[in-house]
């Protein structure tokens, strides 16, 4: 580069001519320059929309969002009164937690400017105003074509309505290995499902494992909280799906079918190793349960695990109560209700069928016999619309048809049906009689009609759109008036308009339009618009039981006016499955306070689990300090001191107080860690090294349950160490 | 010539405040990251001087100590000795999330996670890192205060020098910065002098 | 303190110079050249395989001078605790042959040594030093191995999988405790009322 | 030999202050010093004013990223990752989602390419700007400062429009990047490439062809061809000796194998050879932007990955390589098919341009001419300590 001597010094004096031009200095603060359309600023959250479930918590990388209950926030399904509150000591805006926000409720502003002495001010607790309650306009926000979470199910293959027209074969085929691992990767493990669920199950944790590939683990996670695990998987009213915080914006994680197929690969034989509650050996004391439908059974299996003696009444000739007399097979096959029943009784219940208490053995007989009395009798009698005609021979109720299926009874199946009733068990003897129908005239012709519009009809969706697939005909909105018997057969049905069903205070007090009539065609008429209980069974005592409106008045553990009577199922709340998984679970729970004369041991915050955990720890301590010097027990005394000072330092630490307060939104009791202080008694003389593997993999039980409990990552973070140290030490022990 | 009761603003405080604050001198030290949008704030884009803000490369002359975000353990220990050599009065500005709560460098081993447990911070600028207008408002905000005579936390190092002490030496153990800080405490008439 | 740098004048054998060749050629003639047949190309431009760790010396310098690998990009090293060996990744690059040499070689965690590389390449020493301080491993050979990086650190390598970051963080340093300006908005308080139960409530 | 430290009668005024033990003595240049890039120590052995041996001390600036990286998941990393260089964050973002890509196999579209290329280029003018003015600065030439580093904000402004953020974009992502480009963003970056075009010859005036610069910046700092490669130079370093090694053409990524542009060299190879080259960099990088912006296909911007609390990266490891402004800056990534990366190891460009080269560098400069060798290096200190 030839560069000429007195040009290169004199050419920087070129520059002069931008004397006369403006300077490009932008005049800040006088003159305010905004931020891009898509600045990163301060964070706003649209509390309404907000739903709480902490996926903001847990995507952000320095733990900046921490989980606090807001005043006047209500939990409901679906719903916590926990809102995010931002650490700006923490947060480094990359919005990541704008990103995978479930609901899109949190957004950044283009608000940049925030100066204070005062440190506190940077912890905010962002609403729809923003940091300075200034109105800036939106900056990055969730986009609907980029965002982290899956929004689509995995489809789940089903029979096509030729294939299933005719055959009870099950109908969801279930998931493969690939299909279940990516439906369970779209879990954000939020915890909304757990707290929506009857009986609390562990979702979160069982999805995990299902994602981990760790089958057993998920089976023990099902296990703690709902013994019918294949049945739950198949006919469950899910209702953690609609509480799905996925589901807000896309569709909910299908965690029914996980269940199902987590179960599916386990088989019976392993069952056994799913238990986590040590099997407390046969105390004296006996419990009978009346009724082997859900609720007894789940009653009985927690009672048995409790050491309790129990004996399991059933009137039909097998165990399942509706799951087998009430649920056609295409929904749940009875290899299924076997499994999970047959596991139940190995664990030592004895179960009587063919007898029918109240009639061939009177209550009292039960009582002076057993303990405790657990009634589980559910919905069997069918009710009756009354209407003319219905004292027919050819009218039946949709329960019994349903028993007798199950049984294998021979009844008439004529060539055009018509049902009365807009429920599941419509749905189910609709579709029922519509396969017999096919088998026997090669055709379906077969009418249900309810009072219920289309949009309000009880039944699932998916039933009765598989149901017109398969060729029945619906025609909601319509009364019953009579029953058009000619020459002693029934022709039909004749049917009004159904104007309104429930009044303004919505009592069931339905109004016709009587000039608006259909008559549908019918040979046979089955009745199914519900079925209530049967309160002759109580016979003797049923004077005495205190009532509450047309149930039984109990307490919430089931305990009915008489301390010995237990009240449990459809009867008593329901009628749904979990709901009775749920209420045999408390109601055994009832029975141990009852008889075992124990206070009530749930847990219902976390600092109490870290109670359990801080007097575990003390124990680990004593018991190593009393050890003797042996050389495998080296440094051991040293680390449990520590883990000790971990826990205390999170019970008294200001940071994780917050936290600490957080309800827990699965049901723990101290009654489950009982064996941790069993463990404290295991003498520290010779056998030391075996007490050291036996604590550790209790500690390892311990914390792998407190891990999920939490978003704050501090609590995590300990958790979550404590525990890779216990499975190390168990594995240095061989013991896991 | 010993500052008198800094309380009761005589009317020389009070000229002395307003020549002060239009002629702070900040440090050219960048300790972190954030140091990267300072060039801008320096340069014609942004432009600080109109505020007579300038570098300063000599911790003797400078009034302002940028802590432009996290602070590794080594690089306290220079910060804390510059801070030392600064002549009262100055002003720690702590820059982004780091020198709050630890920032994102909140589980890391070598990063301190709150300033102002081993220096008086005067002020606070939120983001990670600042812009530079947001830069050119704090210090706004900062020449303000000491108009008004409000800027006064480093009177703070001295009165409880004990609770700095003891956290830097918790982090380094003890370490010697040859810089008897009472004696300073006194000199600028903050400790009451030595009977 | 008068600073030691390394003499300048380091005599390094030249590196080889002829025409680029294909992948296959390339990976035929670092077998033929160094002696070592475990190299197969992973991907393009990326040919990777296994050294032992004392024949690692030979094998640069054959595929330094002899195959023509003359700009060392890098050397990695991995803590395999479950294995209880570290692996150190070296990675040759060819300007001639526009490729890459992953050389992995295992040695056990404990002594953890391996002999240095410095006299065939400069940049050798700053990765060794780094490796040296964050895993602890000594490279013989080495002159310049003091802590260079981490001169003001007393913990143990802080890259080794048994040193928990977050622990330390959490034991030696305390973190920002708010009493946020709108705690009336949270239900019972952000700090609460005391609990039951142990732990002060100061 | 009379000397300043004599008396006129020849009497020793500081006795032994001569001797030849003394003749040496240390001097330390930062951490907190205006010619030195950032947080970084030099101590030297001085003669007089000539250096005789010179010591990096570096590690300020060590935050411990490849072990925070370890304990984060693979997307939490994506905010991380840019903070280790700051004039130049951009390669850091687009190595870290790369060497994921190579190791799960993710496709990315072919517009995410295109986009990843125009981040990355503006990246280098933004950093070259921010180079020109700290270089500018070491030798009190301070018009170039405030042109460059303000020209340099137009810049930061356009990423701050396409990615949220003006330093640090938190843009790539495994599979692509988080944004389409904004509405009318591609005629906003063909206004400001075209200013920064007609600034250039500006620069020359008052800067490139300066005497001043010519006088302090030739024949200093010379890096020897023979040792350059050795010594393990990359980038402009090693350009500035002659050799046309650059790793968009030696080992091509995204889409830089179909773009067209030279790769400037200089001759002797000192700092102002090194200083050319960045100049022409620059142009380089203005034609590709604009060659990216006209060919630039339509599309989806990221191949949607699994949800990332859960999300695995099979085993597997990967050494990626990108061309930043400094020189080649590598990331080699090992993953055990858990949640958490289990190995990030960064090869920043100035763990050779920033330690030993700049010690073989100083040996034997001037004191004065010190700093600006360290930033004709480009040497930045966080790439060095991590």
């Amino acid at each position: 580069m030839a560069i000429d001597k007195i040009g290169s010094i004199l050419r920087p004096f070129t520059a002069l001519k931008h004397i006369a031009e403006k300077p490009d200095t932008i005049d800040v603060p006088r003159h305010y320059r905004p931020a891009a359309e898509r600045y990163r600023g301060f964070h706003v959250n649209d509390m309404e929309k907000c739903i709480g479930c902490g996926t903001c918590a847990e995507i952000c990388d320095n733990d900046a969002i921490r989980m606090v209950p807001v005043k006047g926030k209500e939990a409901g399904v679906g719903k916590t009164p926990y809102r995010p509150a931002i650490d700006y000591g923490r947060c480094c805006w990359c919005a990541l937690c704008v990103d995978v926000c479930t609901t899109n409720s949190l957004s950044m502003t283009r608000e940049y400017t925030h100066i204070s002495p005062d440190t506190n001010t940077f912890f905010i607790l962002p609403d729809e105003k923003g940091i300075h309650e200034k109105e800036f306009p939106t900056g990055w926000h969730a986009d609907d074509t980029i965002n982290f979470l899956d929004l689509k199910r995995v489809p789940m293959e089903a029979l096509s309505a030729e294939e299933r027209g005719d055959s009870f074969i099950e109908i969801i085929k279930g998931f493969s290995k690939e299909q279940a691992r990516k439906e369970a990767s779209r879990c954000v493990s939020c915890g909304l499902c757990t707290a929506a669920c009857p009986a609390h199950m562990n979702i979160p944790e069982y999805i995990d494992a299902i994602w981990n590939d760790d089958l057993t683990e998920s089976g023990r996670q099902m296990y703690k909280t709902n013994p019918l695990p294949d049945v739950c998987g198949r006919i469950c009213t899910h209702a953690c799906e609609t509480a799905c915080s996925i589901g807000v914006r896309g569709e909910p994680i299908s965690i029914r079918w996980l269940k199902r197929y987590a179960m599916d690969q386990i088989p019976a034989s392993q069952l056994d190793t799913l238990l986590t509650q040590n099997v407390v050996k046969q105390g004296s004391q006996s419990v009978a349960v009346v009724g082997a439908g859900p609720a007894g059974l789940a009653a009985a299996y927690y009672l048995v695990l409790m050491g309790y003696r129990v004996t399991v009444f059933e009137k039909h000739p097998k165990a399942g109560g509706m799951m087998r007399y009430g649920m056609p097979e295409y929904r749940l096959p009875y290899e299924a209700i076997d499994k999970d029943i047959d596991f139940i009784l190995s664990l030592g219940v004895e179960l009587k069928t063919g007898i029918t208490v109240g009639k061939d053995l009177p209550l009292d007989a039960v009582q002076k016999d057993f303990d405790v009395v657990i009634m589980a009798t559910g919905f069997h009698g069918g009710r009756s619309t009354r209407v003319p005609g219905t004292d027919h021979t050819m009218v039946f109720q949709a329960v019994d048809l349903l028993a007798r299926i199950t049984k294998g009874d021979k009844f008439p199946v004529e060539k055009e049906i018509v049902v009365i009733g807009g429920g599941n068990v419509a749905m189910d003897i609709a579709r029922s009689l519509a396969r017999l129908q096919k088998k026997q005239y090669g055709e379906v012709r077969l009418t249900v009609t309810c009072l219920e519009t289309r949009d309000i009809m009880p039944a699932d969706d998916e039933e009765i759109e598989e149901g017109t697939e398969e060729g029945i005909v619906f025609k909601p909105g319509r009364g019953p008036e009579e029953i058009i018997i000619e020459d002693g057969v029934i022709t039909g049905l004749k049917t009004s308009r159904c104007v309104r069903v429930f009044n303004d205070q919505k009592m069931f007090a339905p109004e016709f339009d009587k000039n608006d009539i259909e008559v549908y065609k019918g040979a046979q008429i089955i009745e199914a618009i519900g079925q209530g209980p049967e309160f002759d069974v109580f016979a003797p005592f049923t004077a005495s039981l205190e009532m509450a409106g047309r149930r039984i008045k109990v307490d919430e553990y089931f305990q009915s006016s008489q301390p010995w009577l237990f009240v449990v199922g459809d009867i008593i709340k329901g009628p749904n499955l979990i709901t009775g998984v749920e209420t045999g679970h408390q109601a055994a729970l009832g029975v141990d306070y009852y008889l075992g004369k124990r206070a009530r041991d749930e847990i219902t915050r976390i600092d109490e689990m870290l109670g359990i955990a801080l007097a575990f720890q003390k124990d680990q301590v004593a018991q190593l300090e009393k050890a003797p010097r042996l050389p495998e027990l080296a440094g051991l005394l040293a680390i449990e001191k520590t883990n000790l000072g971990i826990v205390e330092a999170l019970l008294s630490g200001r940071n994780t107080r917050i936290h600490l307060r957080q309800e827990l939104s699965r049901v723990m009791r101290r009654r489950d860690y009982a064996y941790l202080e069993a463990l404290a008694r295991i003498p520290a003389g010779p056998g030391a090294v075996e007490a050291v593997a036996v604590r550790a993999k209790a500690g390892f039980h311990l914390y792998t349950d407190m891990l999920f409990l939490t978003k704050s990552k501090e609590l995590e973070f300990a958790m979550d160490t404590l525990r890779d140290h216990y499975r190390s030490l168990a594995e240095r022990f061989q013991t896991m | 010539m010993a500052e008198k009761e800094l309380t009761q603003r005589t009317a020389w405080d009070k000229v002395l405040a307003n020549l002060r604050k239009r002629s702070l001198w900040m440090l050219h030290y960048c300790t972190g990251c954030g140091a990267v949008e300072l060039p801008p704030t320096m340069t014609s884009r942004f432009d600080m001087e109109r505020f007579g803000i300038m570098p300063m490369v000599t911790p003797r002359q400078a009034d302002i100590l940028l802590i432009t975000g996290y602070l590794s353990v080594k690089t306290l220990k220079r910060v804390i000795l510059i801070y030392e050599q600064m002549v009262a009065p100055k002003y720690v500005v702590g820059f982004g999330s780091c020198t709050i709560n630890g920032g994102m460098y909140w589980n890391s081993y070598t990063t301190i996670k709150a300033l102002d447990r081993y220096l008086p911070v005067e002020m606070y600028l939120a983001g990670c890192m600042p812009r530079p207008e947001a830069i050119i408002s704090g210090f706004n905000s900062l020449i303000d205060k000491i108009g008004k005579g409000e800027a006064n936390s480093w009177k703070d190092y001295y009165e409880n020098y004990e609770f700095y002490k003891k956290n830097q030496d918790h982090v380094f153990g003890d370490i010697e910065t040859h810089h008897d800080v009472p004696a300073d405490g006194r000199y600028f008439g903050i400790l009451e002098a030595k009977r | 303190m008068n600073a030691q740098t390394q003499a300048p004048t380091t005599s390094r054998p030249p590196a080889a110079t002829g025409a680029p060749r294909m992948t296959e050629a390339l990976v035929s003639a670092i077998t033929a050249e160094t002696g070592i047949a475990t190299f197969r190309t992973k991907s393009p431009r990326r040919i990777e395989g296994t050294v032992q760790a004392d024949a690692l010396h030979s094998f640069a310098a054959a595929l330094r001078s002899r195959v023509g690998f003359e700009h060392l990009s890098a050397i990695s090293c991995v803590d395999w605790i479950a294995e209880g060996e570290f692996e150190l990744v070296y990675h040759f690059w060819s300007y001639r042959d526009s490729h890459l040499v992953s050389a992995r070689v295992r040695i056990p965690r404990e002594p953890g040594s391996m002999a240095t590389i410095t006299d065939l390449w400069l940049p050798a020493s700053f990765f060794e030093r780094d490796i040296h301080e964050f895993y602890g491993v000594v490279f013989q050979g080495n002159t310049d191995l003091e802590r260079y990086i981490l001169s003001d650190w007393k913990g143990p390598p802080p890259m080794r999988k048994d040193f928990s970051s977050r622990d330390f963080a959490h034991e030696h340093f305390t973190f920002k405790d708010y009493e946020p300006t709108w705690d009336e908005l949270i239900d019972g308080g952000y700090h609460g009322q005391k609990r039951q139960g142990e732990g002060s409530d100061e | 030999m009379s000397s300043i430290i004599t008396a006129n009668d020849g009497r020793d005024i500081m006795p032994g202050a001569n001797a030849p033990e003394n003749r040496e003595y240390n001097m330390f240049i930062g951490p907190n010093h205006p010619g030195i890039e950032g947080n970084f120590a030099l101590k030297l052995v001085v003669e007089g004013d000539t250096i005789v041996r010179a010591k990096t001390e570096a590690g300020f600036l060590h935050r411990g990223f490849e072990k925070l990286m370890e304990e984060r998941l693979f997307i939490q990393n994506i905010a991380i990752v840019a903070r280790i260089c700051v004039p130049d964050p951009d390669p850091n973002e687009e190595n870290y989602a790369r060497a994921i890509e190579t190791i799960a196999n993710i496709e990315v579209p072919r517009r995410a390419q295109f986009i990843r290329v125009l981040v990355l280029e503006l990246s280098r003018i933004g950093s070259h700007l921010f180079t020109f003015g700290g270089h500018a600065g070491t030798i009190g030439l301070y018009t170039l400062p405030n042109w460059s580093i303000s020209d340099r904000d137009r810049v930061l402004e356009l990423f701050e429009e396409l990615t949220g953020g003006r330093v640090y974009h938190i843009y790539n992502m495994p599979g692509g990047v988080r944004r389409d480009l904004p509405s009318g963003f591609k005629q906003r970056v063909l206004d400001v490439m075209s200013y920064i075009e007609e600034r250039l010859p500006e620069y020359d005036d008052i800067f490139f062809n300066n005497k001043i610069l010519l006088n302090r910046a030739q024949g200093i700092g010379v890096l020897p061809k023979d040792k350059a490669l050795e010594w393990g130079a990359t980038g402009p370093d090693l350009r500035g000796a002659g050799f046309a090694h650059d790793v968009r053409k030696d080992d091509p990524y995204e889409v830089y194998g179909e773009l067209e542009f030279e790769v400037p060299t200089g001759e002797a190879s000192d700092a102002y050879s090194r200083l050319m080259v960045r100049r022409r960099e620059i142009e380089q990088s203005i034609s590709i932007v604009r060659q990216v912006l006209d060919k630039m296909p339509e599309g989806p911007v990221w191949n949607k990955q699994p949800n990332p609390l859960k999300w695995r990266v099979p085993a597997g490891d990967a050494y990626v390589r990108t061309e930043s402004s400094k020189g080649e800056y590598a990331y080699y990534m090992v993953s055990d098919g858990g949640i958490r990366p289990y190995r990030v190891h960064v090869r920043g460009a100035s763990v050779t341009h920033g330690v030993h080269i700049l010690e073989h560098m100083l040996t034997g400069a001037r004191i004065e001419d010190a700093s600006q060798i360290m930033f004709s290096m480009d040497a930045c200190p966080p790439e060095v300590d991590r």
